[in-house]
């Protein structure tokens, strides 16, 4: 029970209410939870009905965790807007981080806790489901318990740290679908560190080997804003100059002056083949020992022609390119990674930094967070085959899952869903009734985010380190339905740990005094606690004082071998599973603006697809619209077929994120759902589930649709302007800038 | 009395918009836009935040299928005639809107008056007035105007409850049967102008923006204010050299000035007040 | 002394108008030929030759109507447009002439109909009342018709020269 | 007078008296087939409502309209019934100022055929709507708000234009019948009787009657033929004034024009045919009359398709790439098959008019008309639907969009609509101008006496 002392609370508020006024906050105290509409009977002073007041918060859609204000009138959280105080997204906000207020409103969120009875998910109390979970674990031994999460930082985690700890357990896993894990791994060998600051605006020249950066990689927004300083062109510096290299076109390849498709899992080879002829150019060859020079030798212009499908004037191109602009940036993405070679190709990428010099200039060191606890988790899909693989096991007689959809994102071969089946008792704590909550004996709705509190720390922080706050924008929907996964949390810890949690009255609380406690560690805050509590929830930031690192490179053992590519008669394409920003692994496909909202490059909407290049697809007497057959050895599905100019001629590329069976009414049952196809292919240095090896092949089922798509329907089958001036488009060296501002 | 507002003003009653002058003749406030292409990368921030801004229904996929989707803001995307098959130069993406002409085709062919020209030089539609004769529609080059096909507040798709709770309450959620379109935010602006007032000057450049400029991660969208010489829109305007008024611009009349600005179906005399500057590509990659 | 009329009915157009000549000629005392009228089933151009001219006002209708209609239209057009500075629309004026002159056009023209048809009825004393004992359907069929009025003897005169002219058939009535 | 041929349009020795029966028996006794027609008419008109039902209910969606497919059936069937209305004008006026009086026998259904299809063309613009409860919006009402509509559209322009013309034929039409309910007033027992009795307005058919009945009928007339004109004109620049590729056409007017005398004199044939069945008007509605229509039609034919040809040309050799783009889209694209259609009715079939076998073979000529007016019909869908699939922005081209059953069902239900308005008209107007039958029996009578005593 969530007991925020909200007398406390508003005054807090209303004495900062100049900032932020508190609309959201309704005279009804939460333990009443009848309202979710402010009263007018007897207003607030500060309260000015029909005035939007905006509230700080930290958007949780994705891990980049920018700051977000929410706009919030007559208790009603309505729009979410960027913080212009975060360094992260500097009061920008994409899509996706809007939608959240959808997640919040969403018709289909769960409004009381589902007990298992009789086969059936019956209605339940919270009393009896929290009594539950004490009964579960009561004399649970710790190996038998496990905790599966999504990505995760602050406060939260630590919390779930200490009741996993508490339980004597080491089963807590941290899982996403979709994370730069092999990046990392290689960054902290090449560059000690996992994470290093890019500083896309400094450079002449981004190389980008699949990382999506203005769409879906790692923190966009951030990355956004850096783009824009990279095109512009000012006195000082020039127009920066994009190539994108990678098997699908992705948003950002859609912005590049040069998109490079190339063969899926070669990008290694190219990557090299520059790093070569790089240094016969005489670049770069002081900043590589002996046996790496020595390496790269065998990868020339006629190697990466025949295994990359990279044509020699396009090689020679990029590497005129290369050693004419600097400084350059060159990025490694999930296409590139998702290899059972994934971490050599993205050292073989990242080697080109270093050849071309770029470490310390375009790359450099993060700042270090002081508390390690409270650093982001981002998760990976290794948790998820250790995870499996003990269920299969019959490890695990409990089992909490937080913040992950394993039974939807999980590939087929791993049977997930049957090993679940195998452990007793699993809870799921979801705002939805989802596929892996469908399996739950016991599922319990948290709040939304918006209804939520919490402290974030973003795994890429752009800056010095920035702690974030999650405050509520508004009164709960649900206030005796829904719970904060801190409070219940906290609630089990008392059980366990009495005396070190028993002070803390609720989640709010204990965050309250864990920052103002620590509030030293914070730069321009003031000395007393409240007036420093109150500056925290009205900026929504807090700057960590971290201390500033170097970087260097190390390439020694730096494993570049590329493996020779393997062809495949029976399967014949290579399958591109995609990331549409929207949905990401899926998590948000039942937010009806996002699937409202055509893929930028397909302006699909409502569905799933197959892409496939016009060239194949006319081989292949496939006309737009016609259901195709993706087999993979795992598995199949039938989708429509959409003719893709922007898709390696033999790869066929499908979006991720749709083809849910439950989880409402908005994704139920839309399109298909291409992780079920991946093959048993694992990064053979980290163990990551490599995404991109999977090998499919495509037939035809006669049936034919017509697409739902946003551009015009005509026969054209590359949509082009037709000869009107709608997008006009000059060269960069006829373009005159010095007039621009 | 109609008549004596006829005999007392009458040449005043003959003046045609626009006017040989930055803002087209306008005295307090002419909205306008300005959209930088290199830097719009095409990923819907605008689109969603026009949604949640504008109380726009979601129509679901069987009448999206049927063209009757209500986005306000479309991104379109278009690939390059030359290399259709392999686009080398990426895609290129162009966010359309309401072009709050100048001249709007639109506005003279409308029955009852219900879309007109507002002093701030904003090309208002009228709900309440419009009978939904769909001419406006028909005679407009950019096609922007969105009809409520449907009764979206009943259809099941739009507003299950409690999504109802997110609508702003700052302007109406449209009925069947009406016309509608971008309106350039024109709450927000309300709002800013009220403001100002208040405080007895006019809205400064930057105080008031729209959902889409607000939202854009690169920054591409500039709004503001043309009467105001110093806004960052006029600014943008004035260095490219693109003038309200005209038709064909100068710059063009002199072979190019490789300056980027430029106006959609220009030539067609509609006077758009969205000035899109050129994509630029980089011929040596 | 009374008044009265008759109806002769003739089998055609020559008969009748034989006879109406020699009435004409006659000139017969008590007898107005003014109040000599013929009721036909067809319309007879050469009515006059026997009749003599009589008026017709109802193009003077015609060009009232057209001209209230033109210039009202106009002048009510435009002033309705005076107060449409809140529905400016862009590069029209708010008193656009040529769309005004499109619909002057058509006032004109309705006005002209209108006023015209006004006019008809007015100049052909329509609607009327139907004095059956005085009309008969043969009129409307095939018959010619002369309406007669005057003193009685007079009357008597009358009827001698419709016999001659082999009339059909006589009908009578005595108005006071 | 036609010399080429020696059959008369009319016997001259028919008793008055046989006309005047002849034609009141259609009042009262007509073929069977007239109640089989009836009910049909009334059923096709009763699908109508029901689509249209529907429509309002939920909305124009359901029409299957879209961005930018905004106009569909309804404004080409609009288009099309305005046409149709041209046709009796031009019998009952231009012919009537011609002094062509082979006119008379049938000018009266033509002139009933303009102002049922001038009521059913108002019913398209009313079900166009997309708030059909807010329609008066549209109409220059004084109110407390001083707002008025927008006198600069040629929508606005459409609805006074037809609004005069509507009733200006209506009263053409109840004047010029006037004598005639007088007829039937002295020949009609019961009901009848007082119903006819208040039409006639009293009518006894003195020369003071007369008189000025003669100038205000060709007053009228001379007003209708300008507003004929000026109506098909305006209902062209709801196109020629927009801004759309394929609309934006200076011939358009004329165009237009032709097209609707076009249309309507094809009708006129068709109705012909079906009167002279259903109400047994051999005598009447001759063969010699229905070939100099027939003729008539060819000429206009050729006027439409002479200017058809104008505006391609124009286009063609113009510099406006886009109206360009268009026209080849209409000849190849997804509307082709439509587009040669018309061409070919339009075009081709009116040549079978130019065979006197054919001009004499009832079956044939009703073929011909059908076909004539299918053509008609297409053309005016061709100019709307095309320009909207294929327009100026690529983005929002539709080349798949297809009406709904909801809009055909109004297309149907329209000449439902206009059969039920034209059947109860016959029943209780006489389709044939008796007196003026008899004028033109008397004026050949004179003239054959004159041409004996010479």
């Amino acid at each position: 029970m969530s007991n925020i002392n909200r007398r406390d609370f508003l005054k807090v508020l209303g004495w900062s209410s100049v900032a932020v006024a508190v609309a959201g906050c309704g005279k009804t105290s939460v333990e009443s939870g009848v309202e979710t509409v402010m009263s007018y009977s007897q207003p607030e002073d500060f309260l000015v009905p029909s005035i939007g007041v905006y509230y700080a918060s930290t958007c949780t859609q994705c891990e980049a965790n920018c700051g977000v204000t929410g706009r919030v009138r007559e208790g009603r959280i309505l729009k979410l807007e960027g913080n212009p105080e975060s360094a992260i997204n500097l009061g920008r906000l994409c899509g996706l981080g809007q939608a959240a207020v959808q997640h919040h409103y969403n018709p289909d969120r769960l409004k009381e806790p589902l007990l298992r009875q009789g086969g059936g998910l019956q209605p339940t109390t919270w009393e009896n489901a929290t009594a539950l979970l004490a009964e579960k674990t009561g004399d649970l031994k710790g190996e038998q318990f496990a905790f599966l999460s999504g990505g995760l930082s602050g406060h939260l985690k630590v919390l779930v740290q200490n009741y996993v700890d508490s339980l004597g357990s080491k089963n807590l896993y941290f899982y996403e679908a979709l994370t730069p894990a092999v990046n990392q791994s290689v960054s902290q060998k090449l560059y000690g560190t996992a994470t290093p600051r890019f500083h896309l605006d400094k450079a002449q020249l981004i190389v980008s080997f699949g990382a999506d950066f203005l769409d879906t990689w790692v923190s966009p927004v951030h990355f956004a804003s850096q783009y824009t300083q990279f095109r512009k062109a000012t006195i000082d510096k020039k127009r920066g100059t994009l190539v994108q290299i990678e098997p699908r076109m992705t948003l950002t390849g859609a912005n590049a002056d040069r998109w490079i498709p190339i063969i899926p899992g070669t990008e290694g080879v190219l990557a090299l083949g520059l790093v070569n002829a790089l240094l016969k150019g005489g670049i770069g060859v002081k900043s590589l020992p002996a046996s790496v020079v020595s390496a790269v030798r065998a990868y020339d212009k006629e190697r990466v022609n025949k295994e990359a499908g990279v044509s020699g004037e396009v090689f020679d191109k990029l590497v005129a390119l290369l050693s004419e602009r600097s400084p350059s940036l060159v990025l490694s993405g999930l296409s590139a990674e998702g290899h059972a070679h994934g971490a050599q190709n993205a050292a073989a990428i990242m080697l080109l930094n270093v050849v071309l010099g770029n470490v310390g200039k375009t790359i450099d060191a993060p700042t270090r967070l002081p508390f390690p606890q409270l650093a982001a988790e981002e998760g990976n899909s290794v948790a998820l085959k250790r995870f499996n693989d003990s269920l299969a096991g019959d490890k695990f007689k409990v089992v909490f899952i937080y913040n992950a959809n394993p039974v939807y994102t999980a590939p087929a071969f791993m049977k997930l869903r049957d090993n679940l089946k195998k452990s007793e008792f699993k809870v799921v704590f979801t705002h939805y009734l989802d596929e892996t909550a469908q399996e739950a004996d016991l599922v319990l709705p948290l709040d939304s985010a918006l209804e939520d509190w919490g402290t974030h720390v973003a795994a890429y922080q752009p800056d010095s380190i920035e702690l974030t706050m999650q405050q509520p924008l508004m009164e709960k929907l649900y206030p005796s339905g829904t719970r904060s996964l801190g409070d219940v949390m906290l609630d089990q810890l008392k059980h366990r740990r009495a005396n070190e949690y028993k002070d803390f009255a609720d989640y709010y609380a204990y965050l309250k005094s864990a920052l103002t406690r620590n509030k030293g560690a914070f730069s321009g805050v003031s000395a007393d606690d409240e007036t420093f509590w109150n500056q925290a929830l009205m900026h929504g930031v807090l700057k960590v004082k971290g201390q500033e690192q170097s970087i260097s490179a190390n390439v020694v053992n730096l494993d570049i071998a590329q493996p020779a590519p393997i062809g495949d008669d029976q399967y014949p394409f290579h399958l591109v599973p995609t990331v549409r920003s929207g949905f990401r692994d899926g998590r948000h496909a039942n937010l009806p603006w996002l699937q409202e909202t055509p893929d930028s490059l397909t302006t699909m909407v409502w569905d799933s697809w197959v892409e496939i290049h016009p060239k194949t697809a006319e081989r292949m007497g496939i006309k737009e619209g016609d259901i195709l057959e993706i087999a993979s050895k795992n598995g199949s599905i039938k989708t429509q077929a959409y003719l893709f100019p922007g898709v390696q001629p033999d790869s066929v590329a499908i979006p991720l994120g749709q083809g849910h069976e439950a989880m409402g009414r908005y994704a139920k049952d839309v399109g298909v759902n291409p992780f079920k196809l991946l093959d048993p292919v694992f990064d053979k240095s980290t163990g990551e589930l490599a995404m991109h090896a999977t090998r499919v092949k495509v037939s035809r089922t006669g049936a034919s649709v017509r697409v739902v798509k946003e551009e015009g329907w005509s026969p054209i089958v590359v949509n082009t302007q037709q000869g009107r001036k709608l997008v006009s488009t000059i060269a960069v060296d006829k373009a005159n800038f010095s007039k621009e501002v | 009395m109609s008549t004596t507002y006829m005999l007392r003003d009458w040449t005043k009653l003959r003046e045609t918009h626009p006017q040989p002058s930055p803002a087209g003749g306008h005295a307090e406030y002419k909205w306008a836009m300005a959209i930088n292409l290199d830097v719009c990368t095409g990923c819907n921030a605008c689109s969603v935040a026009c949604y949640a801004e504008n109380n726009l229904p979601v129509v679901g996929k069987e009448k999206y299928a049927h063209g009757q989707s209500m986005h306000w803001m479309r991104i379109e995307r278009y690939w390059n005639e030359e290399d259709v098959e392999t686009p080398h130069q990426g895609a290129q993406f162009l966010p359309m809107m309401c072009q709050q002409c100048e001249a709007a085709p639109c506005e003279t062919v409308c029955p009852v008056g219900a879309t007109n020209h507002t002093p701030d030089g904003l090309n208002s539609q009228v709900y309440n007035r419009c009978v939904g004769s769909r001419y406006c529609s028909a005679n407009c080059p950019y096609k922007v105007r969105y009809f409520n096909w449907y009764d979206y507040p009943e259809q099941e798709m739009a507003w299950p409850d409690p999504l109802p709770m997110q609508l702003n309450p700052d302007l109406t959620v449209r009925s069947k049967g009406v016309m509608e379109k971008c309106t350039f935010c024109v709450q927000r602006l309300t709002a800013a102008k009220n403001t100002a007032r208040n405080e007895g000057r006019t809205v400064k450049d930057g105080e008031v923006t729209t959902a889409c400029a607000q939202a854009c991660p690169t920054q591409a969208i500039t709004f503001g204010n043309m009467v105001d010489p110093y806004s960052q829109v006029s600014e943008k305007w004035r260095h490219q050299q693109v003038e309200l008024h005209k038709d064909v611009q100068d710059k063009d009349k002199s072979g190019d000035s490789g300056l980027r600005g430029y106006r959609v179906f220009e030539e067609l005399r509609s006077y758009p007040s969205v000035m899109y500057l050129e994509r630029v590509r980089d011929t040596k990659a | 002394m009374s008044t009265v009329r008759i109806l002769g009915l003739f089998n055609d157009f020559d008969a009748a108008s034989a006879a109406i000549l020699e009435v004409r000629e006659a000139d017969i005392p008590g007898l107005n030929f003014d109040d000599v009228t013929i009721k036909s089933p067809i319309e007879h151009p050469d009515v006059e030759a026997v009749l003599g001219d009589r008026p017709v006002p109802v193009q003077k209708y015609t060009l009232i109507g057209s001209i209230l209609g033109g210039t009202l239209s106009f002048f009510l057009i435009s002033s309705a447009q005076g107060n449409f500075f809140q529905q400016l629309k862009g590069g029209k004026p708010i008193i656009p002439l040529p769309p005004n002159f499109v619909l002057t056009y058509e006032m004109l023209i309705l006005g002209g109909v209108y006023i015209t048809v006004l006019g008809f009825l007015i100049a052909a004393g329509l609607p009327a009342r139907v004095k059956s004992s005085i009309y008969t359907s043969m009129i409307s069929e095939d018959q010619i018709g002369v309406l007669v009025k005057g003193s009685a003897h007079s009357i008597e005169e009358v009827k001698k020269i419709f016999q001659k002219h082999s009339v059909l058939d006589i009908q009578e009535e005595v108005v006071a | 007078m036609n010399h080429l041929n020696k059959e008369k349009d009319i016997r001259e020795d028919i008793a008055w008296a046989q006309i005047n029966k002849d034609v009141l028996r259609s009042l009262e006794k007509p073929r069977p087939v007239y109640w089989v027609l009836f009910g049909l008419a009334l059923s096709m008109f009763l699908v109508g409502v029901g689509c249209e039902i529907y429509q309002y209910q939920t909305g124009m969606g359901v029409a299957n309209m879209n961005n930018p497919h905004m106009w569909g059936l309804y404004i080409a069937t609009f288009i099309f019934w305005i046409g149709m209305s041209h046709s009796g004008t031009l019998l009952s006026a231009i012919l009537h100022l011609m002094h062509a009086d082979w006119r008379k026998p049938i000018y009266r259904f033509a002139e009933a055929m303009t102002t049922f299809s001038l009521m059913t063309a108002g019913l398209f613009v009313m079900v166009h709507l997309g708030r059909l409860w807010q329609f008066y919006y549209a109409l220059p009402y004084p109110n407390e708000r001083w707002t008025w509509p927008n006198f600069q559209s040629p929508l606005l322009w459409d609805a006074m234009a037809i609004f005069t013309y509507l009733t200006s034929s209506i009263i053409f039409l109840y004047i010029g019948a006037i004598p005639d309910f007088a007829i039937c007033r002295d020949n009609a027992k019961g009901w009848r009787k007082n119903f006819y009795t208040i039409l006639a307005l009293g009518w006894m058919g003195t020369d003071r009657q007369w008189r000025n009945f003669r100038i205000t009928y060709l007053t009228v007339a001379c007003f209708l033929i300008p507003l004929a004109v000026s109506v098909h004109s305006i209902v062209a620049s709801d196109f020629a004034m927009s801004q759309q590729p394929g609309w934006h056409v200076t011939s358009f007017p004329p165009y237009f024009v032709a097209g609707a005398l076009y249309s309507g004199c094809a009708a006129i044939i068709t109705l012909f045919i079906v009167l002279r069945y259903t109400f047994r008007f051999e005598e009447y509605m001759t063969m010699p009359i229905l070939d100099k229509v027939a003729r008539l039609t060819f000429a206009i034919a050729m006027v439409w398709t002479y200017l058809n040809l104008i505006e391609f040309a124009s286009v063609w050799y113009g510099h406006d790439s886009y109206s360009k783009d268009l026209l080849i889209q209409k000849a190849t694209g997804p509307y082709a098959p439509f587009w040669w259609t018309m061409i070919v009715c339009g075009s081709i079939v009116p040549f079978a008019l130019a065979i006197k076998k054919f001009r004499s073979s009832l079956t044939i000529m009703f073929i011909v008309s059908l076909l004539l007016n299918l053509g008609m019909w297409l053309e005016r869908w061709m100019i709307v639907a095309p320009t909207y699939s294929h327009g100026y922005y690529p983005w929002t081209w539709d080349h798949f969009q297809w009406p709904s059953f909801v809009q055909w069902g109004m297309v149907f239900g329209s000449f439902g609509w206009f059969g039920m308005l034209f059947m109860i008209f016959t029943k209780l107007v006489p389709s044939v101008s008796m007196y003026e039958v008899k004028e033109m029996v008397y004026h050949r009578t004179l003239a054959n006496k004159e041409s004996r005593e010479a």
